[in-house]
């Protein structure tokens, strides 16, 4: 099961303009540096993004929303991105914002075949327009749909070329779950290792969710916030 | 008056040894600072992870160990990490045992709103509506009035609602207020402040029974 | 956050006759061998039993079946146990056979805040009597119900006083599920290890989900299909 | 007429480089004996597996390492474990390109009935019912008749259903045939069997069309 390719452009060449794509990551913690700067690159448009947020004006996907690539984004919170407020506010861009927990559960659900499930987060907002409700334990709910795309792309920390990936810390976040959900899902690993490395009982997503995976190169892991505490006298 | 150290204060005095937490962006974080002698509680961050700890060391940040402020910060000694799949889960199926997070609007019947300003602010609601949907215990912290000295607590909140009767408790640079069927039921005053200051900064129904005790801050 | 029980007399105290319980285990694989055989001990009756299986006639929930403790099961998979059939056939114990799937599903959905879900598993047969049909992607798929249990007891590899815990090979299976849905969550454990001696990234089920942890003893860890191939010829 | 190591061997040469596969407890099982060469499949158990490999050698048993026919077996290098939600996701997710599973009855419209017998056999389903509903693939390997001699492809199974319309290819000791909208094709004949013979032992819609040439089996 050799889901190994030679770099990051053998990996996107097949992503068009007009596509739905899941890129993992938190912030830009834990997101595919590599394959959004080579989508960047390739200036394919009409794009579809399902991504918990929507990077700074000059990282992560903020680089895709600079050239205008973007045509909608489907995420949970996008604040930190000037750029991305203002092509929203201008109508330029179209933005589906979703609860987070249900933008996780809707990505799991489209990976596990799961069509739709009832849900208490965002009964009796706008979020809820349109969709049915019904009350369970005397409480509403409203339905949500799984969310699938052409391509899911993540980011992991070692990977080896069955696909088996395992996430460091926080960077693991909306990963596992878009590798589950992508028709093709893309992994750009920070370490490649051989397979029988990773400990089976550890790893974190088996490899039948992947189709592709390369090592990554030059990652900057951009922090945004940097805080710290005092080193105490000693 | 408080402020947001005060109002953060306040909060920490609601904590129950073994409870599990999530703190929301401003003034919640800062409740982390002052948790009560005796209290054994662990933070949940809905990015993905349970334990969380204090800031690094400076030159030890790990741009891969965030909070959901996307804050550098480090994990306690048994500290898990998962998906956010399973952080929702937790948040979802009511493991968490409180949640206190910032509001632009609360009503008195328990509406909050704090994700949107139409045609103005359009940030996302994040985790904050599986958060209210969900939790038993929800404690908004806030300032009692805007910048232009209007109430934020109301009789209906004027913008997009994050979620619909679910706040259980306001603390306020004011006050301390229960939601109740009856609206807002004053508890406690911050020092200083008195019963008719309050009264003058709360748009919604305001009900205040008795002697109204001073917070106890120190 | 101090979850450490004494044994498992403590851990089971207040289990009580009529209540639901969830099990862990597939087959005899990962049961809690300690709590079964403190809750046969005890002697209570009228429990109603989650469990994918029903163990064998001398050893898992067969013990509690022997004792008739058992009012109703809910498994996906109940061969292997003669005593059980005598017992279902007679009409002595009510039984309720589930999709596996949909088993793990719904305690996944019941720890979680998902009141009910839809999925294909078990569409026109007998599974689906009574319950909602519609049809996503021209396919039909019923509504299933969450699952959960006055306590759900599970076994782990190892665990720590915070009730993080791992598990071991196959062994896993429906633990991690299970611990997620009981009211009062019981974790068994092969090892008791020192908060911070497993690594925050690989725990299988974070702590929150744990309400008391014990290590157990003797376990017997009892084989159903011991199947081996020859040894080459050196 | 095949044995039942026949039938596994047929049904191995279905499999396609790459393909993920959950075969099955018993004829089914057989079939990982016969990958064809060059063609590299992986073995997926629903119990918590992906990458399920040989029985262990004698005294290297693990009674934490089996599968879903509860026999003990080893892991493959780069194998996987993982619960049993997320071993279903990857079932009813369509993570799996082909599922073998074993029947009692299975009609002419692809409905399968293989997990109860009114009053008499009630083991329970298990995963067969996920797999079924879920599969876009699916093939049955069993006898062509019961212990009595009754057909076991049928114009509409007797028993109570696994899944409907689902089936896509049955292979019998006597034949190779795909489901389609009118009924059994038969595709090949097992060495040594006529057309003759499975038309007599098929209950259910048989279409003969052409020459129907004998499999071939090493």
């Amino acid at each position: 099961m050799n889901k190994l390719v030679a770099n990051v452009q053998e990996a996107v060449k097949d992503i068009e303009s007009g596509m739905t794509l899941m890129l993992g990551g938190f912030g830009l913690c834990g997101i595919p540096e590599n394959c959004i700067a080579a989508l960047v690159k390739k200036g394919i448009t009409n794009l579809t993004c399902i991504s918990n947020n929507a990077g700074v004006d000059d990282f992560g996907l903020g680089l895709l929303l600079q050239k205008r690539q973007i045509k909608k984004m489907i995420s949970s919170y996008v604040g930190e991105n000037d750029e991305f407020e203002r092509q929203m506010l201008s109508g330029e861009l179209e933005v589906d914002l979703i609860p987070q927990g249900s933008l996780a559960a809707r990505c799991q659900a489209g990976g596990s075949g799961v069509p739709a499930f009832f849900t208490p987060a965002g009964y009796g907002t706008e979020v809820a327009f349109g969709k049915e409700v019904r009350y369970f334990d005397g409480k509403p709910h409203i339905l949500e749909h799984a969310l699938s795309a052409d391509f899911a792309i993540v980011k992991a920390w070692k990977g080896d070329r069955y696909g088996n990936l395992l996430f460091k810390g926080t960077a693991r976040n909306f990963n596992p779950l878009m590798a589950m959900a992508g028709q093709i899902t893309i992994a750009e690993v920070e370490e490649l290792v051989e397979p029988g490395e990773l400990d089976p009982n550890t790893i974190h997503t088996p490899g039948i969710f992947v189709q592709r995976i390369f090592q990554g190169e030059k990652y900057e892991k951009r922090i945004e916030q940097r805080t710290v505490r005092q080193r105490e006298n000693s | 008056m408080l402020d947001k150290k005060g109002i953060a204060k306040r909060i920490a005095q609601e904590l129950r040894h073994n409870w599990y937490v999530n703190l929301g962006i401003g003034i919640p974080t800062l409740i982390a600072n002052y948790i009560p002698e005796g209290i054994d509680v662990e933070f949940q961050s809905e990015n993905g992870i349970l334990g969380m700890g204090p800031f690094p060391l400076e030159g030890e940040e790990d741009a891969d160990m965030i909070n959901a402020g996307k804050q550098t910060i480090t994990p306690m000694p048994g500290a898990s990490i998962f998906d956010s799949a399973t952080s929702f889960a937790m948040i979802r199926g009511k493991h968490i045992q409180l949640t206190v997070l910032g509001a632009m609007e609360v009503a008195d019947n328990g509406d909050i709103a704090n994700w949107k300003i139409p045609g103005r602010m359009v940030k996302g609601m994040g985790g904050a509506m599986d958060l209210v949907a969900s939790a038993d215990n929800i404690i908004v912290a806030m300032m009692h009035t805007n910048k232009r000295g209007e109430s934020k607590l109301l009789k209906q909140c004027s913008l997009p609602l994050t979620g619909v009767k679910c706040v259980k408790k306001v603390v306020t640079n004011l006050a301390v207020l229960d939601i109740t069927p009856e609206g807002f039921k004053l508890i406690e005053r911050a020092p200083g402040v008195t019963v008719e200051e309050i009264k003058n900064a709360t748009e919604g129904r305001l009900i205040v029974e008795g002697n109204i005790p001073e917070m106890k801050i120190d």
